[in-house]
């Protein structure tokens, strides 16, 4: 069975490493703060100027001075710190964050990914995402394996406007953990229930496969 | 040294037509609500305005857009203003859309007197196109040029007569970089206080960027997206 | 996420001859007085050091270059030091003199990931020579490239167990952009305190730049000309 | 009669103007903050990160935190602000500052200057004066007219390592004021009782005199 929103978030949330700084893109990868593991130090940074994410306010208590990337509400938690948009990108292309997770149109089996202009029909602006898939160390795509219409979102090549190129390293979808290697889509697990032969079906570029695929364990 | 003037409206003096404004704010977090309002109510127009965001639709640089007071946006992301999205589909409005870490550097290398420099950022992208790339450590970069303009329109939390400026939490975003960017630089604050009251270990932005400061009125400071904990 | 050790000895774990160091400080204001003493006692030689001065001749980096553990010196001023000068006349120190703006700012790059940069500070001069220059606004520049540190050491008046800094008076100086272009940064502080004691709107180094922190002892804070009204 | 160190500080501070903020160089510039007219707000920069320096401190109340570019001990005035050394150099590059004031060893009739290095002898570096003088948007250079042996250090070029090029806009030595202009030094004011032919003299290009040159007022 191929995971919900929460099911993609929890499995990303696996590779957080303890001592990690991290940028949380709009929509799942938000979701992601929510399964960090109990005992595990992360702190998230929001590129609007803010180190040290908290949840989001109890009702009532939201400060339209104090929000996120995505212009939620948030709150802070011990040891944050604000700063303006210029040193916060300094840490991002700096490479101070250890982990980048954003969402995508699409994304290439190079590492290519388009995120921010659909011709003609949306144009929304990069935001900052341009910024951080060239300069974070690590990358990890979430999104769904396909689009509404069932066309896959993980192909040899984008048609849509790129947002950076060779920079994501892994792609997270509601199907399978998918590596990006010299060799291009490396199938590295599935979700519960969710055979290799469909994954493979709803793939836009070929797939390696080693041996057997285990399925996460979420 | 005192910057102090009246209000919003005494602050725009002299802009005119045709010039470019740096706007300070994340999406309508930290905007200068005041000097926005003075420009609405302004009869300029053919404005280059600079920010990283286009406001919403009837608040914030969403309501000078509905005025097509604004010829150019310099931006990054520009979502959630449909009135935005209508007039840059059909051609009215001119948009340079920018990644959000180049448009903070090149707004802080306009006020630094740094005028290009490299960066990663969309080097491959539409973004690069046109521009003179160049490898640095194994990676390609593109360089990218300063900003600057005529007039910066800033919204600080406190600040004093000298025009030294403290932001509050998230509210700080462009603001701070901007503040060095202006030929003239206006700074609308919540609160105003005479010189040396502020702590000078505390000092965002040091007077020199600042040539007008006052306090302003009536905030709303709106909230986009409230979210609470549930 | 604590990143507090012990003192300096600990702090200097992993510190290799012939690495590279930034060490903030201007003149002897705002200087890791505990690391570099925990330099002088270590066996670390063949050093590049980058610092704006090279302290005096019996305190600060003065005390390095007499135990001749520096092989080059990255600065931009280094009067006050005729040990100094002995070992540069002499050709026994290799020095790369930079102008103090291009020197604070190729360090900021280094941790802001610009790999290159114009600045005017320089065009015509011998710093120029072998520099590529471009025009620029109808004023000539020089492209100027980012430093980084395997180690920066600095030091800070208060600092928490999650790195965050706050700087005081001008003892700030290099100690800022040093802290974000160390591939690890060593923060000494006057005054550690747990995360979440420091107001986060006056934190001058968000945590994230720092690697590992303690909080100092028996600081001298020399003053190197003592001047007082008449 | 030549004035002394005071006497050249005291003609600078008639060039300050209300609302300047300006950078003094170490030596006779500094003492130039002694003679900003009564009623007159002037902010003075110190490059290693002081905007609005004080007097010296008063005994006994000297703080090593707390100093000058020349690493003298300072005190702020009200409304003073602290910062780091980049963001000082963006103040200075940035062409925020109105005025700096600077010693020379030589300055040119084209406004090149060498302050720096004496080669084989005295290499101390250029400290923050390279940035200063390519980027302030008026340049004064305070210096005596001629050397310890009574060679010209007005002159048609430097034999010194340069500092800037085309950067000096005036001058103001112990003998005169002079301007440089399009046509190179061109003199404005003489100390008092010192004669046109002594400037000329002691001076190593040639100077524009146009009509009568006033006396300094002092």
């Amino acid at each position: 069975m191929s995971l919900d929103k929460n099911g993609i978030a929890k499995r990303i949330a696996q590779e957080l490493q303890d001592g990690y700084y991290v940028n949380l893109g709009i929509g799942i990868p938000t979701l992601v703060a929510n399964y960090v593991p109990d005992g595990m130090d992360v702190v998230l940074q929001s590129e609007n100027g803010l180190l040290g994410i908290g949840p989001f306010p109890e009702k009532g208590k939201a400060d339209a001075d104090l929000i996120n990337a995505g212009k939620q509400t948030v709150t802070t938690i011990a040891g944050s710190s604000f700063f303006d948009s210029s040193l916060s990108f300094a840490m991002i292309r700096g490479g101070h964050i250890d982990l980048t997770v954003l969402g995508a149109f699409e994304v290439t089996d190079k590492g290519d990914i388009s995120s921010w202009k659909i011709p003609g029909k949306m144009v929304k602006g990069m935001g900052g995402a341009m910024d951080l898939v060239a300069a974070a160390k690590n990358i990890i795509v979430a999104t769904t394996h396909t689009d509404r219409n069932g066309n896959p979102k993980l192909k040899a090549a984008c048609s849509l406007p790129l947002t950076g190129v060779n920079c994501v390293k892994k792609i997270v979808s509601d199907l399978a953990v998918i590596e990006i290697t010299e060799k291009g889509f490396k199938l590295l697990e599935r979700a519960p229930g969710v055979s290799v032969e469909e994954i493979v079906e709803k793939t836009g570029a070929p797939l390696v496969i080693d041996g057997e695929i285990p399925e996460m364990q979420i | 040294m005192n910057k102090v003037v009246k209000d919003a409206s005494e602050a725009i003096k002299g802009m005119e037509s045709g010039q470019t404004l740096m706007l300070g704010g994340f999406g309508l977090c930290g905007i200068p609500e005041n000097t926005i309002k003075a420009l609405v109510a302004s009869e300029l127009k053919d404005l280059t305005c600079i920010s990283n965001n286009a406001g919403v639709d009837n608040f914030g640089l969403g309501a000078l857009l509905r005025k097509h007071q604004i010829k150019k946006m310099v931006s990054s992301y520009v979502g959630e203003n449909k009135e935005f999205e209508r007039q840059m589909l059909s051609g009215e409005l001119e948009v340079d859309l920018v990644p959000q870490g180049t448009l903070a550097e090149r707004i802080r290398a306009g006020g630094a007197g740094i005028p290009a420099f490299y960066v990663p950022a969309g080097y491959g992208t539409e973004v690069g196109e046109g521009k003179e790339s160049r490898e640095f450590n194994g990676k390609m970069h593109l360089l990218e040029h300063a900003l600057t303009a005529d007039f910066a329109v800033i919204k600080a939390w406190k600040g004093d007569a000298m025009g030294n400026l403290i932001f509050r939490e998230t509210a700080n975003n462009f603001n701070q970089p901007m503040a060095m960017a202006g030929k003239i630089t206006i700074a609308e604050v919540e609160e105003l206080v005479p010189a040396g009251e502020l702590d000078p270990n505390q000092i965002h932005t040091p007077g020199v960027f600042v040539q007008r400061i006052f306090q302003g009125v009536d905030y709303e400071k709106r909230i986009e997206f409230e979210t609470v904990r549930e």
